[in-house]
């Protein structure tokens, strides 16, 4: 537990950054980024910011104070900013009285269209149809409206089509703090060795009531192509 | 047969990954009559498929048929170079483009789900303070703002398809439609013009309603059940003072 | 101090009930009544609903602990339900913020509303209710709260109601010298039918000359060859 005995003499400037990020955090709509809290703090107190350092160690500070009083609210880092939650554990109690995810369901068509435009960014839509085979103008036109993606530009090639590109409000929706926070794309040889490759989708559709027969005879297909 | 819904699929090459790794296939020789004779069975009862998805998978179909016809012509084909070219090779790398992509849309998922049960400050909590309304700067552009208009036009239709059978309808000639209209009647009720027509129709003719009124060259008013509108013929445009320009 | 060693056996209970409750008060749109949160608890834990001398008790240990920790948020009883707010002492920060370092971004129903009315002024809410396909009087009051828009008369049709317009500050907010400075319908269907950005709103917005974008790989070489 972190006592004031065990805190350094600028406790209390600690303790009052802490006291104005916690506020600033949660009265906010969106992740506050540390320089707005920098400057809001120097405004307030007449004095010079506070830096991104200072600010962080003031975010551990009360992250370290919640989890040692087990209180259900932390703060973190998504989209560049901070933005106050609460944790995992007590999602049972919100997804009762919430009855139904407020959150909007992404379809996968949303999905592979968000996976594609989020490793590949900026790109245009047809470089985004030509990737998925289909035409996703009705998903696109979805993630934009939902703010989760945003036009960038326009693209010097032929027709000037535009570009697209994740926004910040994607970063928070999937927890993310930056774009280089998502794992890698896997190596294609990586994934066809995968042994869950063949057998992934096969099982996804079983479970869902579909019938199926034994696949074919394993063969070796060099023979027979 | 199995017995699959092509709705299960994300498109044509949802489809043809789903084939692959079923029948455990060498995705880098592809045993490409056979997987097109599938792929076709599969797109005949496409019956259930939405006109949205038909087109995809069409076109799928006819790349496939085609790289058939290019593996039985008996002279293979060479690049520049002379090197044999296969014909089943943009597929190939298509193929496996988009099976990165898919397992990355099934990795963002997860992302997802666990940030679903992570909740942010809902409207009754917030800070006790007096906000200072007016104050307030604006950080919006144009541009957003005709986005806006275009959205709520755009959300006045059906869910759109794909331009297969659509007839476009231009402003222009609906400007005309109800100049027309307006020559026989001075005021029509917009429901009325409209009537029974296509939406693509009744959105042409809405626009070219907003515009004529925005040049002054007819009035809008609500009917008194407020439940449609009167587009009445202005016949001195220079009478119209409705546009405050400045 | 409130610590483990005073309270009494159902210390747990207590705890859990709190945390339960702090997180629903913390995420919830409406104030929280005592019985909603009774029956969520019982609901996740199967057990019977707390009393609400229970709640009430959890809700005082939550504020005793932020008080003794000095944290700026307290859970408040309000209008039959629970909410929870910032301190009086840390409100200089958040007008800072609210002040100056957030530039307010529209929402989409308040886009939507001026988005009609600087193309068709003056207008009457029900044919802005009428575009929108929804009723604006929230969207209209809260730009009326921000001056971007004025009641500038009485309409004659019936029930005189109010004909609404946009104001010069709505010009200086958007960076117009003028109303005529608007993008014309013309070039509104230049800014939406780039053939990439949507070709369903564009040609539901009756965009002329649209050619679908030929993918980066062209399929029609593929067709001919």
């Amino acid at each position: 537990m972190i006592t004031e005995d065990d805190l350094p003499e600028s406790d209390d400037r600690l303790r009052e950054l802490a006291r104005a990020i916690e506020a600033l955090v949660f009265a906010a709509d969106e992740p506050v980024e540390a320089r707005q809290i920098a400057s809001v703090v120097s405004e307030v107190s007449q004095g010079p910011p506070p830096t991104e350092e200072a600010i962080r160690e003031a975010v551990d500070f009360i992250n370290a104070a919640c989890e040692q009083q087990e209180r259900p609210l932390r703060i973190r880092q998504w989209a560049g900013g901070f933005r106050m939650t609460t944790t995992e554990d007590v999602a049972a109690y919100l997804k009762v009285y919430f009855r139904s995810d407020r959150r909007q369901k992404l379809t996968r068509s949303l999905m592979e269209t968000l996976a594609i435009l989020c490793y590949k960014q900026p790109a245009t839509k047809p470089e985004i149809d030509y990737v998925r085979g289909v035409d996703s103008d009705y998903a696109l036109r979805r993630l934009l409206d939902m703010g989760l993606i945003a036009v960038l530009e326009r693209s010097d090639a032929v027709g000037r089509p535009l570009l697209y590109g994740t926004t910040p409000r994607f970063l928070e929706e999937f927890g993310l703090s930056g774009l280089d926070q998502l794992p890698n794309l896997r190596e294609i040889e990586e994934l066809l060795s995968d042994p869950s490759f063949s057998q992934a989708r096969a099982s996804l559709l079983m479970m869902q009531g579909i019938q199926q027969q034994e696949p074919p005879e394993p063969r070796d297909s060099q023979e027979e192509s | 047969m199995y017995n699959i819904r092509l709705q299960d699929f994300e498109g044509p090459l949802d489809l043809l990954l789903f084939f692959i790794q079923r029948d455990e296939i060498d995705i880098f020789d592809i045993p490409i009559a056979k997987i097109t004779d599938e792929y076709l069975e599969y797109v005949r009862q496409m019956d259930e498929v939405d006109l949205d998805g038909v087109a995809d998978f069409i076109y799928m179909a006819a790349l496939l048929i085609h790289v058939k016809v290019r593996m039985l012509l008996p002279k293979p084909e060479v690049d520049e170079e002379g090197e044999i070219i296969d014909p089943r090779q943009d597929l190939v790398e298509r193929l496996l483009a988009y099976m990165r992509y898919k397992e990355a849309a099934e990795g963002l998922d997860v992302l997802h789900k666990k940030r679903g049960s992570l909740f942010t400050r809902g409207k009754a909590s917030a800070p006790e303070i007096e906000r200072d309304v007016v104050d307030t700067i604006v950080n919006t552009t144009v541009f957003q703002l005709v986005s806006a208009l275009g959205r709520i036009l755009a959300e006045a239709s059906d869910a759109p398809t794909l331009a297969v059978e659509e007839v476009e309808y231009k402003v222009a000639d609906q400007r005309a439609f109800v100049a027309e209209a307006l020559s026989r009647k001075e005021k029509v009720v917009f429901g009325e013009l409209v009537h029974d027509a296509p939406k693509r129709f009744v959105i042409a003719t809405f626009l070219a309603v907003l515009e004529m009124a925005q040049q002054g060259l007819v009035w809008l008013a609500l009917t008194p059940e407020a439940d449609d509108f009167y587009v009445r013929h202005l016949s001195d445009p220079l009478q119209n003072g409705d546009l405050r320009l400045n």
